[in-house]
């Protein structure tokens, strides 16, 4: 982790004002003068101890172009969701639990505290995966239906359509 | 309506099962897991009665800082109700 | 355009209920506490999200108040579910394996004596574990 | 013989309450002769408040407030001192080691945006549902997810007696300011605004405010001293 | 939309049947039960029992909740009659203030009797009532 | 139309808090309960959203609000106790 200088440490500042300025927004729904006033000056205040909670790395890596691949990792993650669910509603449904459990492991190229939980909740919500433990950068998977176990081919199955577009992204 | 009855009548009785659950259950944090539940029921049961304030009460309160006091209490004296089961059992109990 | 809007959220209503359904159908039926995260956690989230949003459409004034929830759903629960997996395995309940031994490598974490039939994990023991 | 004697006590004393409460007809307006009409009333046309409920904790009966505020301040106290142990105990925390990676990740992420929702909460007390207690206990379960998702995390006991202290004093304060200025506790003394607007109710939105906060200090030292004790 | 919720007289005082019962068996897990915890859990179910028997005891038959919101003034003048028809349809506050103080009240007596619990445990090594003596029946 | 899609859909979600409460009662260890538990809060949130809109009232939404960001701290409450950490 690299140290923040003064000015990445007001960048960060601000962008932990925006964002809950932002969720200030989406609680009152509103656009009221008042609302919106408030919701600055309450957001400025709770921003000011718990920005470092925020963001680690200096705020100048952050590109428009990223927001296009947070948008398609909504997509995948979306469809991979809704296939996660008709999976689970196949399993659970059919009288026999076509289940073959078991944990597997792999490893991640994945540097940032963030995008490992990020990517960690993705399998999570993904078909039949859930993820038990990140130890330094090996994740442990609990996979229903174990296909393999060698761990490059796990991440092939597991993590490879998220983790590619989350190395864009951070 | 009677459909409503019908609901309404389900979460009753998932609320008094819910109390004996948790004053019958002899291991206590099965008992205290049975007061969650009882407050999340008795949250439904504040709307469906139109006092939303309440119900926000009991949400804020019975789900987490209830829990965390009862176990904290269990942490530091006995988990078993019966303490000659809980001498028996502690040692794979606490540690892991 | 209101119509075709109204039952797009009757649609995805009716969908979420299934899902909760299916959640909860699930965490019965699976035989140990991961299958039934696995079950309960998906299915939910999926169905609750589904419910929150349709409420959303069908009452286009709602709409932002439910996607902070909907977002809140998709950050808060696989969070949960993982404490639950994480804690349950630590407390030494082994999961249900069909296939043998062999199918659970996070075993290796806690027993390194396993280590010298298959080894291409790194071996760390946590040092909280003997804290 | 016991658990005999107590069923059948129980069972004469729930039959009462069983028939007493059968006379009483259940979605019918019951307090026939109560204040619950001119608080119905009162409340939007004179305090432009929206909520009823906020008016009567906050205003029409605000002394019980302040007492009851003093009872979670007493619960606090009465607890730090019964499971005070001595002077070395200060200081040490019985988390015994942080969670894994994705859970202290997620709570640093989400404990911001629970601290948000608490401040929402109590400035809508007079609005929407919820108000200064709810509000100060989502903030104290703010705290309690990072007290428990970490092992070092601490909160420094003099900001929260500090904070605890500072609202306790302008409520009452504000409480005695309405006294002088009206003739009774906590009576208005500032305009009141529209019905529905943000900044409308005149004092009882600053009110809960400071009931916010000082449920919120109060309740988070409550966990902390709680979460420390460990034999 | 409309939903009349209780038009059947039978199911009215469901409602009471529950918060009684759940009342009584508060009571009895404090009376009986012999662990402290346990004692204390039982008060935490009685405080359940009361409370959810005051919300009902102010419930108004297609009521609303006492708040006068957008929504449900949809752009009314505020006038008088209006506030007063408007509070025709809304069930009882006060009860719903009292609940909302006793809740909160209600947890800080069971942060100081687990507590108290705590040390009657590093006092006396046990928490069975029969051991601890002078304390009950 | 609208009122029958809402019977159904409450149908369905009374039926999975019911599986939920099994397995709340026959679960065999503190986890089990606890994601019966979980799952049950998942739903109630649902569940209280679909009431707010029953009784079309926008504000009941705070409650379920309060109950989706707090939900899951209780879980994780649990989760630290089993886990040894408290």
């Amino acid at each position: 982790m690299e140290t923040l200088s003064a000015g990445g440490k007001i960048a960060r500042f601000f962008f932990a004002w925006v964002l809950l300025f932002l969720i200030w927004l989406m609680f009152t729904s509103t656009l009221a003068l008042q609302e919106v006033l408030t919701g600055a000056g309450v957001s400025f205040i709770i921003a000011l101890p718990t920005n470092r909670f925020f963001t680690e790395v200096q705020l100048y890596r952050f590109k428009p172009l990223r927001l296009f691949y947070v948008i398609e990792y909504l997509f995948v993650f979306l469809w991979a969701l809704i296939v996660a669910n008709l999976d689970v509603a196949r399993r659970v449904i059919s009288p026999k639990l076509p289940i073959n459990p078991g944990i597997v492991s792999f490893k991640t190229k994945l540097t940032s505290d963030f995008a490992k939980m990020v990517l960690a909740n993705s399998i999570t919500l993904t078909p039949g995966t859930l993820s038990v433990d990140i130890i330094d950068d090996t994740y442990y998977i609990h996979w229903i239906d174990v296909k393999s176990l060698d761990p490059e081919q796990c991440k092939k199955d597991i993590a490879e359509q998220f983790e590619k577009i989350l190395l864009k992204i951070f | 309506m009677i459909y409503y009855l019908i609901l309404i009548i389900f979460l009753l009785l998932l609320m008094i099962g819910a109390a004996i659950y948790s004053i019958a259950q002899k291991d206590l944090l099965y008992a205290v897991i049975g007061t969650g539940l009882i407050s999340l029921v008795l949250s439904i049961l504040f709307l469906l009665l139109q006092a939303p304030d309440v119900a926000l009460t009991e949400a804020a309160i019975g789900v987490a800082l209830t829990t965390i006091v009862f176990i904290i209490t269990i942490r530091n004296t006995v988990r078993h109700e019966d303490e000659e089961k809980n001498r028996r059992t502690l040692p794979n109990q606490t540690t892991k | 355009m209101n119509d075709i809007l109204d039952i797009f959220g009757m649609i995805l209503l009716l969908i979420g209920g299934i899902f909760l359904f299916l959640g909860g159908l699930g965490i019965f039926r699976m035989p140990d506490t991961y299958n039934r995260l696995q079950a309960g956690t998906k299915a939910t989230t999926l169905g609750g999200m589904s419910v929150i949003l349709s409420v959303g459409i069908l009452e286009p004034g709602w709409f932002i108040k439910t996607l902070v929830l909907v977002i809140f759903i998709a950050l808060a629960n696989p969070i949960s579910s993982h404490a639950l997996a994480h804690a349950n395995y630590k407390r030494g309940n082994k999961p249900y394996l069909k296939g043998g031994p062999e199918y659970d490598q996070y075993r290796k974490v806690f027993e390194p004596e396993v280590k010298e039939t298959k080894d291409n994990t790194t071996e760390k023991v946590k040092e909280e574990e003997t804290a | 013989m016991k658990k005999v004697l107590v069923i059948s006590l129980l069972a004469v004393f729930g039959g009462y309450l069983l028939k007493v409460l059968f006379q009483i007809d259940f979605g019918h307006q019951f307090f026939t002769n109560g204040v619950k009409d001119l608080y119905l009333v009162a409340s939007p046309e004179k305090l432009k408040v929206a909520n009823v409920v906020t008016a009567i904790v906050v205003n029409f009966r605000g002394f019980d407030t302040l007492g009851e505020v003093t009872v979670l301040f007493l619960a606090t106290t009465a607890m730090a001192s019964i499971l005070y142990k001595g002077r070395h105990q200060l200081g040490e925390r019985a988390v015994l080691f942080s969670g894994s990676s994705i859970v202290t990740t997620g709570s640093k992420l989400l404990f911001p945006a629970i601290i948000l929702l608490g401040v929402y909460v109590f400035i809508h007390g007079h609005l929407t549902p919820g108000g200064g207690f709810q509000g100060g206990v989502i903030v104290a379960t703010g705290f309690l997810l990072m007290l428990m998702a970490y092992k070092d995390y601490s909160v420094s006991h003099i900001v929260l007696s500090v904070v605890e202290s500072l609202a306790g004093i302008t409520f009452a304060s504000l409480g005695l300011v309405g006294l002088i200025n009206g003739g009774s506790f906590l009576n208005d003394f500032m305009g009141n605004g529209t019905l529905n607007a943000l900044f409308s109710g005149g004092l009882i939105p600053i009110i809960y405010i400071t009931v916010g906060f000082k449920v919120g200090a109060e309740l988070t030292g409550l966990i902390y001293t709680a979460l420390n004790e460990k034999d | 939309m409309d939903f009349r919720l209780f038009d059947l007289k039978i199911v009215e005082y469901s409602f009471f049947i529950t918060s009684v019962v759940v009342i009584l068996i508060g009571l009895y897990g404090a009376l009986v039960k012999r662990s402290l915890i346990k004692v204390v859990i039982g008060l935490s179910v009685f405080d359940s029992g009361v409370n959810l028997l005051l919300i009902s005891v102010g419930y108004l038959t297609s009521g609303t909740a006492p708040i006068y919101s957008p929504g449900l003034l949809k752009g009314m003048p505020l006038t008088l009659e209006n506030i007063k028809k408007l509070s025709e349809g809304m069930v009882d506050p006060v009860p719903q203030a009292l609940v909302l103080t006793a809740i909160v009240i209600g947890f800080g007596v069971t942060a100081v009797a687990l507590s108290l619990v705590i040390r009657l445990y590093r006092h006396h090594k046990t928490l069975n009532i029969d051991e601890i003596k002078n304390l009950k029946w | 139309m609208l009122n029958i899609i809402i019977y159904i859909t409450l149908g369905f979600m009374f039926t999975g808090i019911f599986f939920s409460t099994l397995r709340f009662i026959l679960g065999p260890t503190a986890a089990d309960r606890t994601v019966a538990l979980d799952t049950l809060t998942t739903i109630a949130m649902a569940l209280l959203v679909l009431l707010s809109f029953v009784y079309n009232r926008f504000i009941y939404i705070d409650v379920a609000l309060v109950y989706g960001v707090l939900g899951f701290i209780g879980v994780l409450v649990i989760a630290r106790y089993l886990e040894g950490a408290l």
